[in-house]
């Protein structure tokens, strides 16, 4: 028997360095030189070289606040991505037209507002029914989708499911374009005045076109306000736009972390199979974790279009993909990994075109190119933790 | 109870959204029978019957019930379309759903007033869901072939107008009658032996084949003759008129000699024969009537109802016979097959006219590139989105190649040089052929380079990435900045069709490929070579990998297959067979634009791969000429085409995974075969 | 003592924090059958996959006929001539029985794209040779009749032979089998006893056994390993692992006192 | 299979391919002219140059043959209109044009020649405005001897993609609607258009954002450029911005979004920086309603908006409300005639509502001269069927003077512009389009005509 040596004996075998892998890997090693002389691009705009920096700072600041609200709805819908593939491993392709559902029928919630006169009388209650029924009818969409399209196939082989996702989200977008008609509609205006003693500081932009002035219009006003130096335009859109998304998640964690079936949803995420064992209904979770996906992209939804007040059957795909690649970005199944990647793919796709001095066009080339970087870089996104070969 | 009914459910709710999507306002003029049956009346009639039958044969019981079960499944989905047109008369709907160009009213209650009209509609209702129980309760067979031949006089009504110009009726009386001759005159006389069987078909067939020959030769043919019949050219007449004494009575001797061995040969060709020659009488009857009213619809339905009753009897004992068949017998069965449909597919622009051929290029090129995804999702299972790159980047090289663009003009854009400057600098430009090799390699590379990042991702991450890169690419070629090299919003125009020069040969060898019948030979002979080299791929070590490493990739490394090789072999194979489909669809709509190279593209080819069947070449095939040729036929539907994808995605995944035509069909049979 | 086929040496492998395999020695020798046992989750199925190349270890090394494989992945491995199965038996859902055992040749046949396109003289020779080396394995394992079928839809103890099968495709010198007899009755653990013997024996081909049936691997083994919690607590002839009080405790769990009741085996 | 067999087999394939290719035709040169607009003057094809654009047409489409619509005695002149009937995006567009011919063809039901009298009938087919929905329907008429001319296609890539198969079948095809400027100057025998084209809409608009208030125009010396990507909006804007800087305006930015996109903040904050005093957008309502919409939020609410022809619908309006107070737009019906307003009653009439597009005069009009060119050129035959030489019908739509139609009078300039060159400009007020300056194109200069307040 040869006798039994002892660990301490052996050399370690030293983990080759990052450097090395680097450059062993050529994928990796192109993308380092391209995200290089990307940055040095930036570095020559925004660095003050002879006279006036390319890239002023003050419209850093603006097109900041922009990419933040702009990301704050990818966070929303990107969030209703982290539950499902936590839970099923699978991506809801369907989800950017949950979205879209929300903001239509948002818009019948608030036009009916408007034809009763309840939208003049009472605008904060008016904009709580519109965001309850966009978030209502997203969830039962989700519902719907879940039940029809992916229950059935849930053990089926890894493509199947998928392939059913996209069905789905093209038939979804098809159906909602039969129905109601492919023109674009548009979200009627609405005031939402608070703080009315801020008027005398407000001056003439206060004033709405009555000429008196009635506060703080939070949905349609724009105050130029020069902040340390910098003269920015603020629309109290983008703080409510943020400070709901932020609340929405907040909300979503200590449902998912501090309840009880937030813990069954935990479970079924970590084994489905196991959490059945444990008397977990498998099925329950899985719809309420549908049911919350929708009720974030139903409110994610009504919030764009009060923003951008237009909508259409459209609108749903173009968000949907970006959506996921902020999920992806902040790690999949990550639930603040979500929310934090949904701000920055924002403030990038805002800030990097100009930045670089490119044209808007390639806001798109932008998004999907960090998504490829990141896969390349951090498989598992940021926050997100090594994906075992189980779910990976 | 509720389990029973909930087909009738889903049937009701298709039927709201139905109406609700205002289709059948755009289909109210549409006849299926000329003023008998609209098209409204026909969808609105098929789905309550679909809802009677199933909710009847779910409950399995006596024709009583089952009469009672349909009309229940009536009600279900009539109640819901009646309280619509009574709550329309309330409240505007226009405002909620904007397609509803006209009332609900005027499109269901046959233009009759409200109350009446409801009635009417109602008990019509019932009246179907009635009829679809009883049918379920009735034998099985029976309530095939009824649904089947109802079917097809639907389709047949619809597209009669298109099919009235494919067999002029002298042909088909022509066809006709060497068939009835041949099989007639060979059972009276050579009933014994198989030989004099075949002899005197041949001669019958030959004898008809005369006649019609000195028909043609008479002239009596021409344009306004008296025996024209109709306004379609014949085809003998076309066909080499002055051999025709001795090619048509060859051709209709071979059309007697199989008349003649309808009753003997293998179960296979007798099918054939039979079955061809019940279409021929349906294109005839309609060339002929060149219109289709009641008198022809119950025509059509006696036909296929007569065709349908020995349909499944046929093909069992078809399949079962080839079975039977040994090895050498299956092989020349085989090769018989693969003539027989070559031979059809050469005259077939020649029978269906400009139009006809040109669905038929679009599906051909459909064909390449769905045989090129096929390799990649079928058998490597990489879910690639963003196909349609690859259709781009062979579309932009032979843009580039074949016209004065940066590349051909030695780095100078065209626009900087005037009219006569282009012809001397602009040397570089190249004659189709060249290009299109290029083109292939090209996005060969292009699966190359995109395949490379993607190799370790897998499922919903690779589909992503792939449609991100798809867009990438689409939004490059549309980018301003490029506009000097890929014209930008413009694309690149003017690309010429391909020449054929083969004077050094003959002097009168110079073919230009400007018609849709020679783009149409281009676009087979592509097929051709596709199918050739992604069939032998898929047979051999290279595509048993590709399935080992579909099925499992971990086990699949396991067995020595380098999975990053692989991949990227699939990749780049799969781009080579979209550029070679790119350049074809760029040198036939004389540009590269591109709107034309949007995410739809992609998501079309990976619906009839997945659709067809996955991994099955013939699956393919069958995809496409349903899911990309019946829109372009019926153009009305072709607004509803993307609706139907998306629902078929589902629904195959759902109840058909394997696809229509699955592999494992086609595979053991070709395994069968090959050996 | 024949000439050594496997030589692992102070095999490390740790899935973050928890530590699999902990300075692991194993040894086998040329035609030799050897064993590996140890209660579940001592690390038997890790120890395969690091020397198959499915997990990367985190140090030690592996030499396999004097070659290190350490970082090699598993088709390389393969190459060199270790072939294995797998505990719960993974086979290709769309494949035939006779095609499994092709795609075993893989790391074996040579036909490139060239010759599978254009199916050169080369090309359709070797498909046939193939085709008969594999009808002679299915032969060796008893699964003629079964060659045509979808290998998913066989019985259970077919299944295995196919996973067998497969692996002798690629004419491995060493041969991993993993829990080969898990979920058989005692008459298919008796074939499959003479099956391996034959395999030595016949086709002079190491075998290396993951095994819980106790009768099976002291009747047939000539060398056991014995692993716990990561490290190698016993290794020697059957005889000798049976007496070894170290490999009763970690089996039977701590020996309550010296003269318990449980008494000596 | 050793490797010299394997490299031979290889080799084998490579040679096969050159030779194959090798023996293809030497690269016949197609001189593709681009939009080359002089600097200075206005895009007029002189009529040689057409000659020779024809010429190279030839070799890109089979040799021209003496070709004839033949229709027999009692049967109906059929007429083609390809235009996008389905697409909900397109669709109004469509139908409004099919309207257009439908009233014009109600007008007048036959057309005589010779003492016999034919029935017309107007065969509609859906293009979807896309390449291959214009050619697949270009091949559907080609293939039907009784088409004698065709109104459309609908959308200048359907234009574009169908004109080569027209040229081939030597149809003749007047478009209410396809104004990419480049299409009467790629040498297409059979391409014909009775709307103003871009070149002239690009060239009449820059004239009068640049010229001084005094003079009619806008005054205005910086200008933003922003496309949607189409090749309608592309070309506009490249025609403009030529234009302008030529007459010494300065286009301080230029840039285009993705068709699906809505937030264009990031963009327009970004053009913010360059202090433009005017927006000019080529594209289409809802876009063009976003962006009117979203330049207040990035600090350019005071800078002027104009669009094209494509934004001049009620759409626009409806979707940008307030914002879109002020905007200007151009647009091709100019000529306010008493005849224009005669038949846009007939059109509420017949249709029940107001038209939603702006092409269904063009296409009444490119209707007529249809009828008209087949009056002119078409012959009875002994058998008493009309025959209709159609390389006459050509001749005689291409040499078409001083035409009254609904949009003013028509002149054909020899290479396929039918249309007189008049562009009208609107601007949004309380809730409409108003027209407030007509532009017209006076023997190479542009004048610029203000309707009274």
């Amino acid at each position: 028997m040869t006798p039994i040596q002892t660990q301490e004996m052996r050399a370690r075998r030293q983990p080759a360095s990052a450097l090395s892998r680097l450059i062993r890997n050529p994928v990796q090693l192109i993308s380092a030189i391209i995200l290089l002389g990307l940055f040095l691009v930036a570095l020559r705009n925004v660095l003050p070289l002879n006279g006036a920096a390319e890239y002023q700072p003050d419209q850093f600041a603006r097109q900041l606040i922009f990419g933040l609200a702009q990301g704050s709805i990818y966070a929303l819908i990107a969030l209703g991505y982290t539950l499902v593939y936590g839970i099923l491993s699978m991506i809801n392709f369907a989800h950017g037209e949950i979205f879209m559902a929300g903001a239509y029928m948002g818009f019948f919630a608030i036009t009916a507002a408007q034809e009763t006169g309840l939208l003049a009388s009472d605008p904060v209650l008016a904009l709580f029914i519109t965001l309850l029924i966009g978030m209502l009818s997203s969830a039962v969409v989700a519902v719907l989708v879940e039940r029809i399209a992916y229950r059935p196939l849930r053990n089926a082989p890894r493509l199947v499911p998928l392939i059913t996702a996209i069905g789905a989200s093209i038939a979804l977008q098809q159906i909602f374009l039969r129905l109601f008609g492919a023109s674009t509609r548009r979200y009627p205006d609405v005031g939402w005045f608070v703080l009315p003693n801020a008027c005398p500081a407000l001056g003439t932009q206060g004033l709405d076109d009555t000429g008196l002035c009635r506060g703080i219009d939070l949905i349609g006003g724009r105050y130029d306000v020069t902040v340390i130096g910098l003269e920015l335009r603020i629309l109290p859109i983008h703080f409510l736009v943020f400070a709901l998304s932020l609340a929405l998640m907040i909300a979503l964690w200590l449902y998912v972390h501090r309840t009880k079936s937030g813990k069954a949803m935990r479970a079924v995420a970590e084994d489905r199979n196991t959490a059945a064992l444990m008397g977990v209904n498998v099925d329950r979770v899985i719809v309420t974790t549908f049911i919350l996906g929708g009720l974030l992209a139903g409110a994610g939804g009504v919030l764009y279009a009060l923003y951008n007040q237009q909508v259409s059957p459209f609108i749903g795909f173009l968000p949907g993909i970006k959506a996921f690649t902020a999920a992806v970005l902040g790690g999949i199944g990550n639930i603040p990994g979500a929310m934090f990647g949904g701000l920055f793919l924002g403030v990038v796709e805002t800030v990097a075109p100009s930045m670089l001095g490119l044209s808007s066009q390639l806001k798109d080339v932008i998004a999907f190119g960090l998504l490829v970087m990141v896969l390349i870089f951090r498989p598992q996104g940021i926050f997100g933790e090594v994906l075992s070969s189980k779910r990976g | 109870m509720i389990r029973a009914v909930r087909p009738a459910l889903y049937i009701s709710a298709a039927a709201l959204l139905l109406v609700l999507s205002g289709v059948l306002v755009s289909f109210q003029e549409r006849q299926v029978v000329a003023g008998a049956v609209s098209l409204n009346a026909a969808l609105i009639a098929g789905l309550v019957l679909a809802a009677g039958m199933l909710t009847a044969g779910r409950l399995r019981v006596r024709s009583g019930m089952a009469v009672l079960q349909g009309m229940i499944a009536g009600v279900i989905v009539g109640l819901p379309l009646v309280l619509l047109v009574l709550l329309e008369r309330l409240i505007d709907l226009r405002f909620v759903f904007a397609n509803l160009t006209q009332p609900v009213g005027a499109t269901l209650l046959f233009s009759l007033e409200l109350v009446p009209g409801l009635l009417v509609f109602f008990s019509s209702c019932l009246l179907v869901g009635a009829l679809g129980g009883f049918l379920s309760s009735v034998s099985r067979r029976t309530m095939r072939i009824t649904v089947f031949s109802l079917a097809a006089t639907v389709v047949v009504g619809l597209v009669a107008d298109q099919l009235d110009s494919v067999i002029a009726p002298v042909d088909g009386l022509f066809i006709g009658l060497a068939l009835v001759f041949g099989y007639v005159g060979s059972d009276i006389f050579g009933r014994d032996s198989f030989w004099m069987r075949l002899l005197l078909g041949l001669f019958n067939g030959a004898a008809i084949g005369f006649v019609a020959g000195l028909l043609a030769a008479s002239g009596g043919l021409v344009e306004g003759g008296g025996l024209r019949l109709g306004h379609v050219p014949p085809a003998i007449m076309i066909l080499v008129p002055g051999y025709s004494l001795i090619i048509l009575p060859l051709i209709f001797g071979i059309l007697g000699a199989l008349g003649a061995l309808m009753r003997t040969t293998p179960r296979m060709i007798s099918t054939f024969v039979h079955y061809g020659g019940v279409l021929v009488v349906i294109l005839t009857l309609l060339a002929l009537r060149r219109g289709f009213d009641t008198f022809d619809a119950v025509m059509v339905l006696a036909i296929s109802a007569w065709a349908f009753n020995t349909f499944p009897w046929r093909i069992e004992e078809s399949v079962r016979q080839f079975n039977g068949l040994t090895v050498v017998q299956r092989r020349v069965v085989r090769v018989a097959v693969y003539c027989a449909t070559l031979l059809i597919l050469v005259f077939a622009p020649a029978f269906l006219g400009q139009y006809m051929t040109n669905v038929l290029n679009l599906v051909g090129l459909y064909i390449i590139m769905g045989i090129g995804l096929n390799i990649v999702v079928g058998n490597a299972g990489l879910l690639d989105l963003g196909y349609v790159a690859f259709f781009a980047i062979g579309a932009y090289t032979i843009g580039l190649l074949t016209t004065p663009s940066i590349l051909t003009c030695g780095g100078v854009p065209p626009e900087a040089l005037s009219g006569e400057l282009v012809l001397t600098t602009c040397t570089g430009i190249m004659n189709f052929w060249q290009a299109w090799i290029v083109a292939i390699l090209a996005s060969g590379v292009g699966g190359l380079l995109l395949g490379t990042p993607v190799l370790r991702l897998r499922g919903d991450y690779l589909a992503i990435v792939t449609l991100g890169f798809g867009e990438i690419i689409r939004i490059m070629l549309r980018y301003d900045d490029f506009s000097p090299v890929f014209g930008a919003a413009q694309g690149i125009a003017n690309i010429p069709r391909p020449i054929l020069d083969l004077t050094t040969l003959n002097p009168a060898w110079y073919f230009v490929f400007d018609s849709e019948a020679s783009m149409y030979y281009l676009i087979l002979a592509s097929i051709l070579v596709a199918i050739f080299v992604a069939s032998h791929l898929g047979n051999s070590r290279i595509g048993r990998a590709w399935r080992a490493m579909r099925a499992d990739e971990d086990v699949a490394q396991a067995m020595g297959i380098r999975l990053a090789r692989a991949k990227l072999l699939a990749f780049t194979i799969g781009a080579a067979f979209a550029g070679l489909g790119g350049a074809l669809s760029a040198t036939r709509l004389f540009g590269a634009y591109p709107d034309s190279f949007s995410l739809l593209v992609s998501i079309n080819v990976l619906s009839l791969v997945i659709i067809g069947g996955m991994g099955s070449i013939p699956g393919v095939v069958l995809g496409a000429f349903i899911l990309i040729g019946l829109p372009e036929v019926l153009r009305e539907l072709s607004d509803y085409r993307l609706l139907a994808f998306g629902v078929l995605l589902v629904y195959t995944m759902l109840v058909r995974p394997q696809g229509l035509y699955p592999v494992r069909y086609w595979q053991a049979s070709a395994q069968a075969l090959s050996r | 003592m024949t000439q050594l086929l496997l030589d692992v040496q102070g095999l490390m492998k740790r899935f973050d924090g928890l530590t699999a395999l902990r300075w692991v020695d194993l040894q086998v020798h040329e035609h030799a059958i050897a064993s590996l046992i140890g209660p579940n989750g001592a690390g038997k199925t890790t120890f395969f996959n690091c020397v198959t190349g499915f997990h990367a270890s985190d140090d030690g090394e592996i030499l396999f006929r004097g070659e290190s494989l350490w970082g090699k992945t598993a088709d390389r491995v393969v190459l060199a001539g270790i072939a294995r199965t797998f505990q719960s038996t993974r086979l290709f859902g769309n494949m035939s029985v006779i095609e499994h055992v092709l795609v075993g040749m893989h790391s074996r046949l040579k036909t490139g794209v060239l010759d599978a396109i254009l199916r050169t003289p080369f090309a359709r020779r070797e498909e046939s040779e193939a085709a008969q080396r594999a009808r002679a394995l299915l032969e060796f394992v008893g699964l003629t009749a079964y060659e045509q079928q979808l290998a998913e839809r066989l019985p259970y103890g077919l299944m295995r032979r196919v996973e067998i099968a497969r692996a002798l495709a690629s004419e491995p010198s060493l041969l991993l089998l993993d829990e080969p007899t898990a979920g058989m009755n005692p008459q298919e653990t008796e074939d499959l006893m003479r099956f391996i013997r034959r395999l030595r024996d016949e086709r002079g081909i190491t075998i290396l056994l993951i095994e819980h049936d106790m009768r099976l691997v002291m009747t047939i083994s000539e060398y056991i390993t014995v692993l716990d919690y990561g490290k190698k607590i016993a290794e020697g002839t059957p005889a000798e692992i049976q007496r070894d009080s170290r490999v009763i405790e970690a089996y039977l769990g701590v020996m309550p006192d010296e003269g318990g009741e449980f008494g000596r085996p | 299979m050793t490797r010299q067999a394997r490299l031979l087999w290889v080799a084998a394939v490579i040679i096969f391919a050159a030779a194959f290719s090798a023996c293809g035709q030497q690269p016949q040169i197609v001189p593709t002219i681009r939009p080359t607009i002089t600097p200075t003057g206005i895009p007029t094809a002189t009529p040689e140059a057409s000659a020779e654009a024809t010429a190279s047409a030839r070799l890109v489409g089979r040799t021209l043959l003496r070709q004839a619509s033949v229709v027999s005695q009692g049967g109906e002149v059929v007429i083609g209109l390809s235009a996008a009937l389905s697409g909900e995006g397109f669709a109004p567009l469509g139908i409004d044009i099919q309207r257009g011919a439908q009233l014009a063809l109600a007008a007048r039901p036959t057309v005589r020649v010779g003492g016999a009298e034919f029935v017309v009938s107007l065969d509609s087919q859906d293009d979807q405005c896309s390449a291959d929905g214009g050619q697949a329907v270009a091949t559907r008429f080609a293939a039907d001897e009784r088409v004698v001319g065709i109104v459309g296609p609908m959308c200048s890539s359907a234009c574009r993609a169908a004109a080569p198969i027209f040229d081939a079948s030597d149809y003749t095809t007047i478009s209410p609607s396809c104004t990419a400027a480049d299409l009467s100057m790629s040498g297409f025998t059979s391409f014909n258009r009775a709307v103003v084209s871009d070149a002239f809409q690009g060239v009449i608009a820059a004239e009068f954002i640049f010229r001084p208030a005094d003079q009619g125009g806008l005054g205005v010396t910086r200008v933003a450029t922003i496309h949607d990507g189409s090749p309608y909006g592309d070309g506009l804007v490249r025609v403009m911005s030529e234009r302008f800087t030529a007459l010494g305006g300065q286009i301080v930015a230029s840039d285009a979004i993705t068709v699906g996109d809505t937030d264009f903040r990031g963009l327009l904050e970004d053009i913010a920086q360059e202090e433009p005093e005017l927006i000019y957008f080529a594209g289409f309502p809802a876009d063009a309603a976003r962006i009117a919409d979203q330049r207040g939020d990035a600090g350019l609410e005071d800078a002027l908006f104009m669009g094209a022809d494509g934004i001049r619908t009620q759409e626009f309006i409806d979707l940008a409300g307030d914002s879109a107070v002020g905007a200007y737009a151009s647009t091709s019906i100019a000529a306010d005639s008493n005849a224009l307003s005669a038949f846009l009653s007939l059109y509420l009439g017949a249709y029940g509502e107001e038209p939603p597009a702006p092409f269904h005069a063009n296409a009444y009009d490119a209707t007529n001269i249809l009828l008209d060119a087949i009056e002119a050129t078409a012959s009875l035959d002994l058998d008493g069927s009309l025959v209709v030489d159609r390389d006459a019908l050509r001749m005689y739509v291409r040499n078409v003077t001083d035409y009254p139609g609904l949009t003013g009078v028509l002149n054909a300039n020899g290479s396929g512009e039918l249309s007189v060159a008049d562009i009208g400009i609107s601007q949004v007020r309380d809730n409409a389009f108003v027209e407030i300056a007509i532009g017209s194109v006076v023997d190479g200069s542009v004048v610029l005509l203000l309707n009274e307040e």
